[in-house]
């Protein structure tokens, strides 16, 4: 039989091929998937410096084939614009969980987003601390329980959640802001196209990306891999909307 | 040998800068030599002063806490400095804005009224220039030609039509103290 | 060869790849991996679609996906 | 005339930084030290280097992690409060083991204090800061030429080390001018790319990864008994001291910085009166320069211990001299910054004449 297989879908070679930490459904698993498929689609690979968060994704570095290196927690921003500074020519992203990034490092994501120097942010969202048992987090919804608002959170004792892509969308400095969710096949294809859109504006020398991922924290969330998926659709997405928020000429 | 001065002020007056032109002739002479400010808020609006070492070997502190000599454009820099130069050390002050004298029988003295002094040669902003000459006229740490070649070093493009009324300034102090 | 190849050891069962598919050709086996998950299995090879569905949500990237092509 | 030029503290330094090869400045501004990030945002474009004026000294710090993580010669400079700021920092590039300059102008503290000199942030500087077991190497110059002579070792001990080395200084320092040659020149484009760096793989075999983190408990272990060896091999080969009229000395005055300075007036001062008293004065105090001070308890009858702080120096004295010689000590703080006479009064205070 002169029968032969085309490939549909394989393993990405920026995918060092390891069985990740991350708990069973998680979609850390699917960003960082994406992150691989866009480095190997665009010829990224020699060029690629990943810095890595404190929080889930600590230990990211361990599953790709580029260079990476380990910020302090809310720091990789500052680091990475260390980075780039030095080697213009290198893709440089940043990868960040919703504490690193819009709590104790948004001093560094606000500024370097003003600066709107060519450097990549993926950021994942997913409503708590993950890695240290699913405190509260900054992008926590307002009645959402967790092990430090334990009744659910209220505005006046923790205040209003933040949507950064918004917020970060008022400066002048990103050439690329988006918000998308790793909820579902359709959803999935549109991150990955929003963040090829976000590698072009710094390959392309435009400026500043950043791509918000809406995304699941199964265990801590305390709801099955396929609820999980679900309540990001019914309670995630009306507070924080999926959409570009700041598209600069010249970003595709 | 070492000479050492404070030069005391209000801001403005023109103490850092003549600090720091005997500081620069005395490098240009090959001598070792330090030029320290007093810094901080105080320096803004208030009273400013700097310690200038010129001498043969390497220089030790910086800071002069009993300095051989203190040039005092202002009374609050009078009573600052007029206590601590040390035993028969020299003061230089301008009489022109301050009408007290020191009580101390042990210092060298020099009253010159520089500001008015300034005022003849065209511009009261000479008085820095006066006061310095009055100091070098005592004292001899540098020669005065290495003064001048320093002077062109600051006052340069158009500010170098200037050089020769300040080396006027400069010998109106000197002869100041040279007269008496 | 299969047209649906489903890594067993780096399966975590979390059962996303099953609750996507639109064919209904996935399911949790009843065996055990190496690290104590029941992975994922296709029942159907034949009947798959090639949508990518499974591939895109699964966060273990342990889904590859082929296609016969006529020679 | 010679190649000397007049220039303040705070910006000669910054321009034997460049001389040094430093090529990448990240800071934020703090008194009494601005001069450095003034003259760094003028020179830096100059000779194809880049400034960067972040958003706070975290970071800045992290920027300095970020650039020392692709091997090039990158430092920052601040103050006090400032590089209480930059201890997280510092820890993880201590971690990482990758290399970079950090210059302290030490002001008077705690808290906001004022921006007069002092030394309080000795401990700080050779005890810890940051959170683990680590050491950078500290060089404390007591000069504007020594200093700038001082960054080129500085940079090179951080390279050859792959460790924070750290300039303390101090506002005196740094506001005044004194001529200063600037007598060595690196030639960055000799400087290579270290094979650890993180620049992209560019065709190499393997990702390079820098990180601090080791989750295994005898995996980070191991790494720090790597690092306590490296630092064993520093405390053996780089201590340094400058010793000066300790020929015949009697006694010796331990100072360093700033207050070595003003001390070797009193040096000069008690030799004039007849008492044989010299410095011992620690060009590094960390390495602590204990090994050399031990050489001298034989033939000294005391030491006094003079510094702009409280019992900091002196506690490492202490730990080299202690039951040796008879030890005294001296400060003053909070800015205030003590004569040449105030110090020997206080030598005779604790020592009699000296005879």
């Amino acid at each position: 039989m002169a029968e032969e297989m085309k490939v549909i879908y394989e393993r990405p070679r920026s995918w060092a091929n390891k069985v990740t930490h991350y708990c069973p459904g998680c979609t850390h698993g699917v960003a960082h998937r994406l992150v691989a498929e866009l480095v190997d689609e665009m010829g990224l690979l020699d060029k690629t410096i990943a810095v890595w968060p404190v929080g889930c994704a600590v230990l990211g570095y361990e599953y790709f084939t580029f260079d990476s290196v380990e910020a302090a927690h809310g720091r990789a921003p500052a680091m990475a614009t260390g980075i780039k500074v030095t080697n213009p020519d290198n893709f440089v992203f940043t990868y960040q969980g919703d504490g690193d990034l819009a709590s104790i490092g948004m001093a560094e994501i606000v500024h370097a987003a003003a600066r709107g120097w060519p450097i990549t942010v993926i950021f994942i969202n997913n409503g708590n601390y993950g890695m240290t048992g699913g405190q509260m987090a900054p992008t926590t919804l307002l009645g959402q329980k967790t092990t430090t608002s334990p009744l659910g959170r209220t505005p006046q004792t923790n205040g209003f959640p933040i949507r950064v892509a918004e917020m970060l969308a008022q400066l002048d400095g990103p050439a690329y802001i988006a918000r998308v969710s790793l909820d579902s096949p359709v959803n999935i294809r549109k991150a990955k196209s929003a963040m090829r859109k976000a590698f072009n504006a710094q390959v392309r020398g435009i400026g500043f990306s950043m791509v918000e991922c809406l995304s699941t924290c199964p265990t801590n969330w305390k709801l099955t891999p396929v609820e999980s998926m679900e309540r990001i659709r019914k309670e995630v997405m009306p507070y924080f909307p999926l959409g570009e928020f700041k598209v600069a000429q010249g970003v595709l | 040998m070492e000479h050492n001065v404070v030069i005391a002020g209000f801001g403005g007056q023109g103490v850092m800068l003549i600090g720091e032109l005997l500081a620069r002739a005395g490098m240009e002479e090959g001598k070792e030599v330090t030029w320290l400010p007093s810094y901080g808020p105080e320096q803004r609006g208030g009273t400013a002063n700097c310690a200038v070492v010129v001498a043969d070997e390497p220089i030790a502190s910086p800071l002069l806490t009993e300095p051989q000599a203190a040039i005092v454009f202002n009374r609050q820099s009078f009573d600052k400095f007029e206590p601590v130069v040390e035993q028969g050390g020299l003061l230089v002050v301008d009489s022109t804005l301050i009408d007290k004298k020191s009580s101390r029988a042990d210092l060298d003295m020099v009253y010159i009224p520089a500001t008015d002094i300034a005022m003849e040669l065209g511009n009261s902003k000479f008085t820095n220039m006066v006061l310095l000459g009055a100091y070098l006229g005592k004292v001899n740490p540098i020669s005065m030609a290495s003064v001048h070649a320093a002077l062109s070093v600051f006052l340069t493009g158009k500010k170098a039509a200037l050089i020769e009324v300040n080396k006027r300034a400069l010998q109106a102090g000197v002869d100041f103290v040279n007269k008496k | 060869m299969e047209r649906v190849s489903i890594d067993e050891q780096q399966c975590k069962s979390c059962g996303l790849c099953v609750s996507v598919c639109p064919v209904k050709i996935l399911i949790i086996s009843d065996r055990l991996n190496a690290r104590g998950f029941r992975p994922a299995q296709c029942t159907d090879q034949d009947k798959c679609t090639s949508c990518s569905s499974c591939a895109l949500v699964c966060p273990d990237i342990a889904i590859a996906l082929y296609r016969e092509v006529k020679a | 005339m010679s190649d000397k030029v007049l220039m303040k503290g705070a910006e000669a330094l910054a321009e034997g930084a460049i001389q040094a090869g430093c090529r990448f400045y990240f800071g934020y501004p703090i008194t009494p030290q601005n001069e450095t990030p003034e003259y760094m945002s003028r020179r830096l474009p100059e000779v194809g280097g880049r400034f960067v004026q972040a958003e706070s000294e975290v970071a800045s710090i992290n920027m300095v992690y970020g650039a020392a993580c692709a091997g090039v010669r990158v430092m920052t400079s601040s103050s006090s409060p400032g590089i209480s700021l930059m201890q997280e920092g510092i820890s993880y590039i201590s971690g990482s083991n990758v290399p970079c300059v950090v210059m302290n102008a030490m002001r008077g503290g705690p808290g906001l204090g004022n921006i007069a000199p002092a030394q309080a942030d000795y401990f700080q500087a050779v005890k810890g800061g940051g959170n683990g077991d680590y050491k950078r190497i500290v060089l404390a110059p007591s000069s504007i030429q020594e200093g700038v002579d001082l960054f080129v070792d500085a940079f090179e001990l951080a390279d050859k080390y792959r460790m924070v080395v750290m300039v303390i200084v101090d506002g005196l320092i740094g506001q005044m001018m004194e001529p200063v040659e600037f007598k060595t020149k690196v030639d960055v484009s000799t400087l290579k790319t270290p094979e650890w760096a993180t620049v992209g793989r560019h065709g190499r075999d393997h990702a390079n990864v820098i990180t601090s983190l080791t989750l295994d408990a005898a995996g980070l272990e191991k790494w720090n008994l790597k690092l306590q060896a490296k630092y064993a091999q520093v405390e053996r080969s780089e201590s340094r001291i400058e010793e000066y009229q300790m020929d015949d000395a009697d006694y010796a005055i331990i100072a360093y910085g700033t207050m070595a300075r003003i001390a070797k007036t009193t040096v000069r001062v008690a030799r004039a009166k007849g008492i044989k008293l010299g410095l011992l004065r620690p060009i590094t105090v960390w390495p602590f320069p204990a090994k050399q001070l031990q050489a001298y308890a034989p033939k000294l009858k005391g030491a006094l211990t003079v510094e702009l702080a409280y019992r900091q120096l002196f506690e490492d004295v202490q730990l080299a001299l202690c039951g040796k010689i008879p030890l005294g000590w001296f400060g003053r703080g909070g800015g205030v910054v003590p004569g040449p006479q105030e110090i020997l009064a206080a030598f005779e205070e604790q020592f009699g004449k000296g005879r």
